[in-house]
């Protein structure tokens, strides 16, 4: 990512920034409210177009720029993630969610679909059996045929980032998944980050308030604040350099 | 084998001391308003039968029972009124739709049913024939078609006008006011230095009337119903366009002239079968005026003229095959001469339309002022 | 006592969310609600200000019945809310979502001091009041929602997880207000996730777990208190 | 260019009936973002209001303005009492259709208790047609014309600069919210819905007179044009709703001018959709993207 | 694997049956034509109602041009059997509707179904209404007179089948990753996009596949009837077929059934109340909207497997 500028009618949310992130690194981004790390997330994944700057993947097979390509297309290329208020499909079931993360992936052609040919039976039940198996991960293999509104705040987090991981990315951005759960939710869902990440090789890129999950989690800290880097580093770094806590953390470090 | 089922029948019988006479109306939707125009010249002739004591069939008197429907403007219910009256009701004749198109959409169900059917209104050349150009058995109108009025309106352009340059302005949204349009550009010698079109429902015409006015025109055609016609004619006047504006039956309403004003309803000419002169002569159309203001405390539209008179067409195809049985009906009702109604004198042709005289009105200051005979 | 709860039940459809709960705040005091997600705070606090409708249960404010009234006329009795997710108006600007806030005011002498006084205690709303509170940080919408709920003058303040999702140094600042408000007379019913930060300010505090009380005490009793520290303290 | 002219005067006069009904409907859209599809029969209402206190009881044009105002203000507040305020936290598609069951009672009640005959409304203000130059506007069309110029600027002032227009537009944003700094928010709707009901109450007196015909379904076509007018501008909008009713007044008229009467809607739907597509929330809407 | 077979069978036993039961009565007269009529207009208004449905309430788009290709479907057989009146005839008709209607499905919805909600209502019904003035002044439609004497190839039997058809489609279009993916679309744009759905892409499937079921309705509907108008197309039709969607339950097939079928009847009930039925009819619009807002059945769906599962689990408890 070079130089990546975002404005909004008169507003530059996110001005030149330049980061990188290596293959299984979990990388953490911190910053005041309205820094722009959020826009940031935006701009990787395509929900909106860079104002100029660019965006390339690196990936096994080659190197993609992701500049203007639509947020559908970047997601099939791996790049997933969670959304700071929760958007899970409301009224469709933790399996439909998962499932539906998962469509892009089969190949299943309009006529046996329709028609219902055996050859969609043995697809739909392989799609399930893997949906499931994702599930077991965050304990949630229960609530397959719960409706997603109806669980709890710090589980529908948790079903986030199931469904993003059911494309199958290789990055993930996770936009601050402790938000909202009380310091032993925390810890847990720190637990389960770093398990997710080994199990399946994935790079994470974390926004997040809570520094107890920041601080031991992250391998590299970037430090954004009115739309430009303040400072990277190691957690260590981060946590003593002086301009990071005038404007972000505060005097008292929790 | 899958074979479904089929059913026939040989038309529907009177029994007892009753005639079932259905009525298939537009009484909600785009035309209730001349529905109901109908609705209340067909309740007015049945109850004056009944007076007398009813249709006399085959000697014996037997009274009328009308069954009211309502189709709301729509095809699909229409076909649905149609079969119910038919089927369940077990009509011998149905007295309406008021439209070409709920008229059309009755005929499958009527024709299986084997049970006449008088459209007071339907004005579409086809409506009683079929594809193949053979008279439908059991369709049956009232009324002029289209080609006629809008040819004797063309005539009349040319030989009493002298109108040589015209604008046509029709109703596009039925085919009244397309049809006649359409006949009338057919017939008519002089020039049509424009054709625009309104839709029903509309209120302001000026965009067109003023295009008009900067084209030096000798008249307008403008085939449409008193609603659209009567503000044509009020913002023609008030655009200041003074020439003659020569329309169709569908403006031979009372309203019309309330609508535009009567200092605005000067130099209007229209076809009709029921002109004032006629009524005059004619002591049924008298009768029927009068009683018509006593009951509804209106004066009579020219729509409920029409549908007083299916009925009594109904009442005489009766008399004249001695049986109210609804085959013989559909027969009287081909072979009706000389029968004398309220829109003049009816003789039914070979395919089902009534020959009866045609008329023109002229209205100064709202008032029917003369009315010319064209033929 | 400014405020009794007694004895509260309070549904969603067939979902029982709070199950007979029953506290107290006293005048001039700092009353903390603590407990897990979905614990039912949010919706007692809805149920004071008028929002819901309680199933059973009493709500006495000044010795008056408040749990049937509607919530213009709840604010209009002295209690605010800085509803959960702060609630702002957006497409109103700054200003405008202030002047709201006095709505049932109708002393203009005293609404122009209630600007006076949140533009002293918020000078960053001065700076922004034309500008549309959409467009506002998240601090900073905080910030407007407090203002808004002060420009009613209330006796007694209702805050929902101010804190929720504000980078550290703002919670810090929201924390240090609320107490200075408190100084100065209003009365606060707190809620928060972050228990340590909201136990530390409070005078008393309750906990709360699926819809019931478990736990009352003083602010630094509970943060003393083991259980409540391996629950919602992190250990 | 005479006929130019007074073509533009044609448009402008039939673009101000549409503003007028538009801005009803974005009243009511802009404060429970529900298409209001009872208004143009409200219009209606007002029109045979106006009939027969004047036929019956000899209002004048101004009493009887106003008391159609009172009228449509009325049934406003009476229909939303009883057929919207139980579906306010229904689907907006129930309400929608709600709204279109209404629509169908007035006009076939009206149909039903009146018959659907049209009828000539009483010319109660003698027309006066003024001359410029060869092009001509009557004391009427500068009546509408100035009246829905003058309602969109007070509708404008209410919305912005008074304390209820204020409420108005927090209920609008936040409903929740606003009761929480005391808005009493069925007090604010039915407001709401007098102030778009006595717009369409006065419309139909004027527009009764303007074209002296009138029927139970009169509201339909109107209504529906001045929805699209609406939505054109940016529903919810005032000043949209206005901007909306005049570019389709003109339109068609322009349409009609150049000779295709005949597609005269298809045009002016036709243009809906283009501007649409290039804002998409109409002309004068925010188009509030949002913020992920 | 099994089971699946199984619930197929099963419904593909319901439908032959319903069949030989309508014919039955209909032998024995208890069907007569007024009847059979009733159920060819339900049975088309259901094909119609399904379409919108998955439109609507399953791809969440406000779509309320419905009328405009159930015209287009209808016209395409008006023409085409009025040269080649034959039952092969007939059904090229129906392909070339399902054609045509699909090409307009595409023109008006590429553009439009970006915009969002009521904006979107609004530019597909203007959509609508162009064709339908199209057609109003085309020579070859017959311009506002419409078409008639349409040659009848649909009866009662060819509609049922024509039911069954289209609704097994949508159905097992939306139980499908396909119908995921379209309610993934209504639940949420950008979440959507984000999981690699191209919203664009499934709108305008399901889209184009409402039109066309609405093609087919239009074309059955022709040929039923043998008259149709412009005027069958506008707004007001639109509208009948949406009122029948929200009442059964926007998302819910089954409601679309349920409602199809009890405005059918309410329908044909209330030819009785002559001038009032319109009255009647609206009142109670305005009274099951008021008091079931979801629409009669929500968003609730008969399920064979579901019927079994807990008939399987009754038995298990009695045993
Ligand atoms: N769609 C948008 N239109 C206009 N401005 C926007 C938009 N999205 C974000 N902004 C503005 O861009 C800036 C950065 O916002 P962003 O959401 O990225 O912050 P953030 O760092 O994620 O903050 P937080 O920690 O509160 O989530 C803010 O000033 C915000 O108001
Ligand atoms: N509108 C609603 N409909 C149905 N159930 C609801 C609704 N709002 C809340 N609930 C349920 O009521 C219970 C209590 O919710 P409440 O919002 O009061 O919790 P909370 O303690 O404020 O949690 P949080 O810390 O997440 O804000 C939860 O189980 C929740 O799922
Ligand atoms: C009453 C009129 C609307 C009927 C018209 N003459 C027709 O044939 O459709
Ligand atoms: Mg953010
Ligand atoms: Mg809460």
């Amino acid at each position: 990512m070079d130089n990546v500028v975002k404005n909004f009618s008169g507003l530059t949310a996110v001005s030149n920034v330049s980061m990188h992130l290596d293959t299984n690194e979990l990388v953490a981004l911190i910053g005041p409210n309205g820094a722009g790390k959020t826009t940031l997330f935006n701009l990787l994944t395509g929900v909106i177009p860079v104002s100029s700057g660019s965006i390339v993947l690196n990936s096994d097979s080659g190197t993609y720029p992701l500049n203007g390509k639509p947020a559908y297309t970047i997601a099939k290329m791996g790049l997933s993630r969670t959304f700071q208020n929760i958007r899970l499909f409301k009224d469709l079931t933790v399996m439909e969610n998962v499932l539906i993360a998962m469509t892009s992936k089969v190949k299943e052609g309009f006529i046996p679909t329709i028609f219902r040919f055996p050859s969609y039976y043995k697809t739909e039940k392989q799609l399930a059996e893997k949906a499931k198996q994702l599930l077991e991960i965050f304990e949630l293999e229960n609530d397959t045929d719960v409706l997603a509104k109806n669980l709890p705040y710090g589980t529908q987090r948790k079903l986030e980032i199931v469904r993003a991981l059911a494309t199958e990315p290789q990055i993930l951005f996770l936009d601050e998944p402790a938000a909202g759960m009380n310091p032993e939710e925390t810890a847990e869902l720190t637990q389960l980050i770093i398990k997710v990440q080994r199990k399946f090789h994935i790079t994470i890129l974390l926004i997040e308030h809570d520094m107890s999950l920041v601080m031991n989690l992250a391998q590299r800290i970037y430090v954004l604040d009115h739309g430009s880097l303040l400072a990277k580093g190691t957690p260590a770094e981060i946590q003593s350099n002086p301009a990071v806590i005038k404007a972000y953390l505060g005097e008292e470090v929790d | 084998g899958c074979s479904t089922a089929k059913t026939t029948t040989k038309g529907n019988q009177t029994t007892g001391n009753t005639i079932k006479i259905g009525v298939n109306m537009e009484l909600s939707g785009a035309a209730a308003g001349y529905g109901q125009s109908q609705k209340q010249g067909i309740q007015l002739a049945a109850s004056e039968i009944n007076k007398d004591g009813g249709i006399n069939v085959n000697g014996k008197k037997k009274k009328i029972k009308l069954v009211i429907r309502d189709n709301k403007t729509s095809n699909n219910t229409s076909a649905s009124v149609a079969a119910q009256l038919t089927n369940n009701d077990k009509v011998v004749a149905i007295v309406g739709p008021a439209t070409t198109n709920a008229g059309t959409a009755e005929i499958p169900n009527i024709t299986k049913a084997a049970v006449p059917s008088v459209s007071p209104s339907a004005t579409d050349p086809a409506y009683t024939l079929k594809k193949n150009g053979k008279v439908q058995p059991y369709v049956f109108r009232a009324c002029y078609q289209n080609n006629f009025q809008g040819a004797t309106a063309a005539k009349f352009m040319t030989n009493t006008l002298k109108a040589k340059r015209v604008a046509v302005y029709a109703d596009n949204s039925s085919d009244y006011g397309t049809g006649l349009a359409k006949a009338f550009k057919k017939a008519y010698t002089g020039k049509v230095v424009d054709s625009q079109f309104f839709t029903a429902g509309d209120k302001d015409f000026n965009a067109v009337l003023t295009s008009f006015k900067s084209k030096k025109i000798d008249a307008i055609y403008a085939p449409g119903y008193y609603t659209e016609i009567g503000l044509i004619i009020k913002q023609a006047r008030q655009a200041g366009i003074n020439v003659p504006i020569v329309g169709s039956d569908g403006m031979a309403d009372p309203k019309l002239a309330q609508i535009a004003g009567n200092n605005n309803a000067s130099k209007i000419y229209y076809t009709t079968p029921f002109s004032d002169d006629v009524a005059k002569a004619n002591p049924t159309a008298v009768k029927f005026m009068n009683k018509y203001k006593a009951k509804y405390n209106q004066d009579a539209p020219t729509f409920s003229a029409l549908a007083y008179d299916s009925v009594y067409m109904i009442k005489q195809a009766i008399e004249n095959e001695k049986s109210a049985d609804s085959v013989k009906i559909a027969k009287g009702l081909a072979k009706i001469k000389n029968f004398d109604g309220v829109t003049g004198n009816i003789t039914m042709d070979k395919e089902h339309n009534p020959e009866k005289p045609i008329a023109i009105e002229e209205l100064t200051k709202g008032k029917v002022s003369e009315s010319f005979n064209v033929k | 006592m400014l405020l009794t709860v007694d004895d509260l039940f309070v549904n969603y459809g067939v979902i029982n969310a709070v199950k007979g709960v029953s506290f107290n705040i006293n005048e001039g005091e700092i009353v903390s609600l603590i407990g897990a997600n979905g614990a039912g705070k949010s919706t007692i606090l809805k149920t004071i200000s008028g929002l819901l409708r309680p199933k059973s249960g009493k709500i006495t404010y000044e010795d008056q019945e408040i749990q049937s009234k509607s919530a213009p006329k709840v604010v209009a009795d002295g209690i605010s809310q800085v509803p959960e997710g702060r609630h702002i108006f957006a497409g109103l600007t700054v200003m405008e979502n202030l002047q709201m806030g006095s709505f049932l005011v109708k002393d203009r002498a005293k609404i122009k001091q209630n600007f006076d006084e949140v533009f002293e205690r918020f000078p960053i709303l001065k700076q922004r009041k034309n500008q549309d509170a959409a467009t506002l940080s998240g601090g900073e919408q905080q910030m407007l929602a407090m203002g808004r709920a002060l420009m009613a003058n209330p006796k007694l303040i209702l805050l929902d997880e101010p804190s929720m999702g504000l980078a550290p140094i703002f919670i810090n600042e929201i924390f240090d207000i609320i107490k200075e408000i408190n100084k100065q007379g209003t009365t606060v019913l707190l809620i928060e996730q972050n228990a340590k930060k909201a136990l530390s300010i409070a005078d008393r505090g309750y906990v709360l777990a699926t819809g019931k009380i478990q736990m009352t005490g003083t602010g630094d009793e509970l943060l003393a208190n083991k259980d409540v520290q391996k629950a919602y303290l992190g250990g | 260019m005479q006929t130019f002219f007074q073509q533009i005067i044609n448009g402008l006069s039939l673009g101000s009936i549409y503003a007028l009904l538009a801005l009803g409907y974005t009243m009511v859209y802009g404060i429970i973002k529900l298409i209001n599809f009872a208004h143009g029969d409200i219009y209606m209402l007002g029109a045979f209001w106006g009939y027969y206190v004047i036929n019956v009881w000899h209002f004048n044009f101004i009493s009887a303005l106003l008391s159609a105002m009172l009228v449509g203000a009325a049934s406003g507040v009476i229909i939303e009492y009883f057929a919207y305020r139980p579906l306010r936290h229904s689907p907006r598609i129930t309400a929608l259709i709600t709204a279109i069951g209404v629509s169908f009672l007035l006009e076939n009640g009206m149909s039903y208790l009146f018959t659907s005959n049209t009828r000539d409304f009483p010319q109660i203000i003698k027309q006066v047609n003024y001359h410029l130059g060869g092009v001509q506007i009557s004391n009427i069309q500068i009546l509408i014309l100035a009246t829905s110029c003058i309602l969109m600027i007070l509708l404008q002032l209410i919305i912005k600069k008074t304390k209820m227009g204020r409420a108005m537009r927090a209920v609008s944003v936040d409903a929740d919210a606003a009761e929480l700094v005391g808005i009493n928010i069925n007090w604010t709707i039915s407001f709401t819905f007098a102030l778009g009901s006595s717009l369409a109450g006065a419309a139909g007196v004027l527009i009764g007179l303007y074209y002296n015909s009138i029927d139970p379904l009169m509201g339909m076509t109107p209504g529906i044009k001045a929805f699209v007018a609406a939505v054109l501008g940016g529903i919810g909008s005032v000043p949209g709703a206005s901007v909306g009713g005049f570019i389709i007044g003109i339109l068609e008229t322009f349409v009609q001018s150049i000779g295709l009467s005949a597609y005269k809607d298809a045009v002016v739907y036709f243009v809906l959709i283009v501007i649409l597509l290039i804002l998409p929330a109409g002309i004068f809407g925010k188009n509030t993207k949002e913020k992920v | 694997m099994k089971a699946n077979f199984k619930y197929n069978l099963i419904w593909l036993i319901v439908m032959i049956a319903g069949f030989y039961l309508i014919n039955t009565l209909i032998l024995v007269g208890v069907i007569d034509s007024f009847i059979a009529n009733m159920l060819v207009t339900i049975g088309i208004n259901i094909i119609l109602a399904t379409g919108l449905n998955l439109i609507i309430g399953f791809a969440g788009q406000f779509s309320l041009g419905h009328a405009g290709f159930m015209a287009i479907g209808a016209y395409a057989t008006a023409i085409v059997t009025q040269t080649a009146s034959s039952p092969v005839g007939f059904y090229a008709s129906i392909f070339i509707g399902i054609i045509v209607s699909i090409i307009a499905a595409l023109i008006v919805g590429i553009p439009t179904l970006r915009l969002r909600g009521d904006y979107l209502a609004i530019a597909t019904m203007g959509a609508s209404e162009i064709i339908r003035i199209i057609i109003n002044n085309l020579k070859m439609t017959g311009g506002a007179a419409g078409m008639f004497n349409i040659p009848q190839f649909a009866d009662w039997p060819t509609v049922y089948i024509m039911v069954c058809l289209t609704t097994i489609i949508i159905v097992n279009f939306i139980h499908s990753r396909a119908g995921r993916a379209v309610k993934s679309v209504r639940e949420d744009e950008i979440a959507a996009e984000a999981m690699g759905i191209n919203i664009t892409k499934w709108k305008l499937a399901a889209f184009v596949l409402g039109a066309s079921t609405a093609a087919v309705a239009g074309s059955l509907h022709a040929s039923y009837l043998q008259t149709i108008a412009p005027n069958d197309f506008g707004i007001m039709e639109s509208i009948s077929i949406l009122i029948i969607v929200v009442l059964g339950g926007v998302g819910s097939i089954t409601g679309t059934f349920v409602a199809a079928v009890v405005l059918g009847v309410l329908d044909t009930v209330l030819q009785n109340f002559g001038a009032l039925r319109m009255v009647i009819y609206a009142i109670a619009l305005v009274m099951i909207m008021i008091f079931k807002p979801s629409g009669l059945l929500g968003t609730w769906e008969f399920s064979v497997k579901r019927l079994f599962s807990r008939s399987k689990r009754k038995e298990r408890v009695e045993s």
